[in-house]
């Protein structure tokens, strides 16, 4: 547990078929490590975005790693639509399971809690339900009559993120972004890129420990500086938003996203 | 300070008007418009010694007092904990559904959009949801969506406390009825009369007997739109609030 | 929100058959709030113990304001059994609705997401099943023949703790004592008791923002120095396993307990 | 160190080597043999270069790593990620059903215990859950428990990945067997032999072909047990590290 290894092999464990869940844009996203897949090249990835997803997922898509994309959205925000995400949907290219962000935490949620699903509100009504035949809608068992949603655990085999610190016991400060520790207990297996490893443990006291992910769920820790760029990373950088406008314009044609990928190295080039 | 009332800050003033007497408001990242909304709300309030108004600025590390990751915002507005939040659409049909995911045939749709984000559980439980679009042609007003991401609204039965309250775009602001499933146009803005609206709208909807201008705001309002209202908007929203500088120059 | 009173107006908003979630013992246990309320005297109060209690529980049910008590466990642990908690259910004073630890976690849980009911593994072949008919067995609607329980929503009229630090702006320091937070979330109202109130916010970071309970959460906060006591507050102070044993023995008769009653004001004393 | 091996050494020892193989058990805060024999297999593991041995302590500030609440310790059990837990009851029959609840009658027992606390749940979903009960007599091993906190085993198809492994007592080891739903006497201890621990337990069991005495430490692991483990076992349990000293000088 918390074993800290290179990037390469952090990356090389995500395999063809891999379930992957990702987090959403602002929560720390492994950006340094998903170079690092896409240069080990698996196929057929079912990516999971916890609840949705940005140049992360366009990136892995357009790189032609992923069989499934499971997300509340994707988009890369102020600069607009995915370029890669959109055709490759369009194309029929990758499988989309379209979702909505509070029933993938759902989920997630009941993976963590070892509950084969969890009900959830909204959503009656929806073409989501037609496109989603692995949601149900049933009696809630305590007002006949009153139908509710039942979603089916999600069991990723590994999740991904990038944290600012773990200590060397393998313990990783995720702050207030909780949904990482969801990810990590749903997962059969968590692999965190971290800006730096600390020796003293995170564990200093009560008001400290809250901030922290415990080294039992934590599998593989890699050290990538700046590693979640061009995206922020909470109290360590802000948000390129200019690269991710340079991304979302070359992005728009194969050739142009081929010529960006050419020289995306977030984290190594900085690690160097 | 004397530049004539933009169309944006007529917009603006709406919302914080259709926002009148909630007590915490949810907005998205990148909807400045909402936010700046939320933020005249709240001064107003505290001018008029009124109940206290929360923002949510989601995806907003300063502006986001949520502690329990990415689900609370949503257990949150489940709990009953949210009065307000706004949604819009690629399309939005005349009976408030909307459509977050794509136009043509699902899944391979001729222009696919992001996809519905938390949609189709927040229209359900936000008791005013407010729909905004600030393009109002007839390919987002459609007469109905090719995809419904959320349900404008449900069978009786369906447990469904929130729904659309309203509709504003940039020429118009309709109220929904929900026994009708009809939108009621109130108003105009942004140069456009009701007969402009009509042609711009893909659906059919009622008319208010007394369609006008839509209000823009008092003075007093204004001042604090322009005043402190901006400088807040500038701390999270710093290209929209050099726009509006720029647009009121410029008027 | 985040109102700040006297910790007698605070017990006194617990009126006649208010359903009120109190933690376990290491968690943050309101007593001085506890003895402030019995000083008000409701009757016929629903204390639901999230998941099991001790001294509070007992002084409570001893004091009579208790009409039913929802819990996994009332224990004194070291001390023993809780004698107030033992008498009054073998004599039907109070109405048992026996539960098991995850069970209640996971009725308080589904008040927290808004949802009827939330599905939990274990528990089939228990009497707990036949002591509480509001629980339900269904099919898993995945896998027909998979039987699992299913359990309602916890919904408390109000949540009642002790935390070290509430800031003026009505925010409170819950540490990683997230059960705290759930309580919180699926009461209709919150109660706390503080050690100290603060003038800077305690949203500070990222990091110390994870230890943090939203003001939005939190209705009325009282200050009550050494409140939790004879129990232990999380980087504050120790249990007094003495003064538990004192307790456990006078309360062994109706009269002891009277007795002992006549003197505890934790908290009220230490304040003055 | 020189003294003779104690009964509650030979049945932390005991423990310790049911627990061989486990990477994360849990023990309950007032627990002081299952701590002990959790620290004593870590120990063990540190000098075979085996596995990392995790140890939570529930209700424990110091020894808790688990940073989601009171939630956690059964949520991460559900995961699969607890190897190993201790159970005892009140009462405990010959099909493995636990009692914490109380004798007699339900709900107004004759004597009320504190509860079921997490046992209705966490026997179901640990794989090896320890039933351990220093007291060993016909009150407490009783042929059907008054009021089944949690079953000993369940019928084809309820989820149960996890269940009794072993039954541990001042007197006798017993192992489980699930298809037979039946406790077998593994060996005895604590001056008890087969026939005292007949007399002294309320159920039917079977006898295994070899039933001898409760095998002790050897001397290496003795010596962990004395040294490390005890000083370990002062941090959480100070009181009981004493009682075993004292016991140890007396003896």
């Amino acid at each position: 547990m918390g074993e800290i290894v290179s990037l390469e092999a952090l990356a090389g464990a995500v395999r063809d078929g891999t379930k992957i869940a990702v987090p959403t844009d602002y929560s720390g996203v492994a950006m340094a490590a998903t170079a690092a897949i896409i240069a080990a090249g698996p196929k057929n990835i079912h990516l999971v975005c916890v609840p949705a997803s940005g140049m992360q997922a366009d990136m892995l898509i357009g790189a032609g790693v992923v069989g499934t994309v499971e997300t509340s959205a994707v988009t890369l925000g102020e600069s607009g639509g995915a370029p890669r995400f959109m055709e490759a949907v369009r194309d029929g290219a990758v499988r989309i399971m379209d979702a909505t962000c509070p029933a993938v935490h759902s989920g997630i949620i009941a993976a963590e809690k070892g509950v084969p699903f969890l009900p959830i509100r909204g959503i009656i009504g929806s073409d989501l339900l037609a496109a989603r035949p692995d949601w149900k809608v049933i009696d809630n068992p305590f007002a006949p009559g009153d139908r509710i949603v039942v979603v089916p655990a999600i069991e990723p085999d590994v999740a991904l993120f990038h944290a600012p610190v773990a200590d060397r016991f393998g313990n990783v400060l995720i702050g207030r972004r909780r949904e990482l520790a969801s990810m990590a207990y749903a997962a059969r297996r968590t692999f965190v890129t971290v800006e730096r490893i600390v020796d003293h443990s995170l564990f200093t006291g009560e008001k400290d420990a809250a901030a922290v992910l415990p080294a039992l769920y934590v599998d593989r820790i890699a050290v990538a500086e700046r590693g979640a760029y061009p995206y922020a990373l909470w109290d360590e950088y802000p948000v390129d938003g200019a690269e991710i406008a340079r991304y979302a314009k070359m992005a728009r044609t194969k050739e142009g996203f081929a010529a960006y990928m050419e020289t995306f190295r977030p984290g190594k080039a900085r690690a160097a | 300070m004397n530049a004539p009332v933009l169309t944006r800050e007529i917009m603006i003033h709406t919302i914080a008007v259709l926002l009148d007497g909630v007590r915490h408001v949810a907005v998205g990242a990148s909807s400045p418009i909402p936010a700046a909304a939320a933020m005249l709300r709240r001064a107003l309030n505290e001018r008029q010694d009124r109940e206290r108004v929360r923002i949510s600025v989601l995806g907003s590390q300063e502006h986001n007092f949520f502690t329990n990751g990415g689900v609370e915002l949503f257990d949150c507005a489940a709990q009953g904990r949210v009065d307000a939040f706004f949604l819009g659409g690629g399309q939005i049909d005349g009976q408030a559904n909307i459509n977050l995911v794509g136009s043509g045939e699902y899944p391979k749709s001729d222009v696919r959009w992001p996809g519905c984000f938390g949609s189709a559980f927040l229209y359900f439980v936000v008791p005013r949801v407010i729909l905004f679009r600030e393009e109002h042609s007839p390919r987002v007003f459609v007469d109905k969506v090719d995809f419904v991401s959320a349900p404008g609204t449900s069978e009786p039965g369906v447990y469904r406390p929130g729904g659309p309250h309203a509709l504003l775009t940039g020429k118009a602001l309709f109220s929904f009825d929900k026994t009708r499933r009809r939108f009621m146009l109130r108003s105009t803005h942004g140069g456009a009369d009701a007969a402009e609206v009509r042609a711009n709208t893909g659906f059919e909807y009622d008319l208010a007997p007394d369609v006008g201008p839509t209000p823009g705001p008092d003075a007093a309002t204004l001042a604090l739109l322009r005043g402190r209202v901006t400088d807040e908007l500038a701390e999270t929203y710093p290209h929209f609030a050099q726009e509006l500088a720029a647009e009121r120059k410029a008027a």
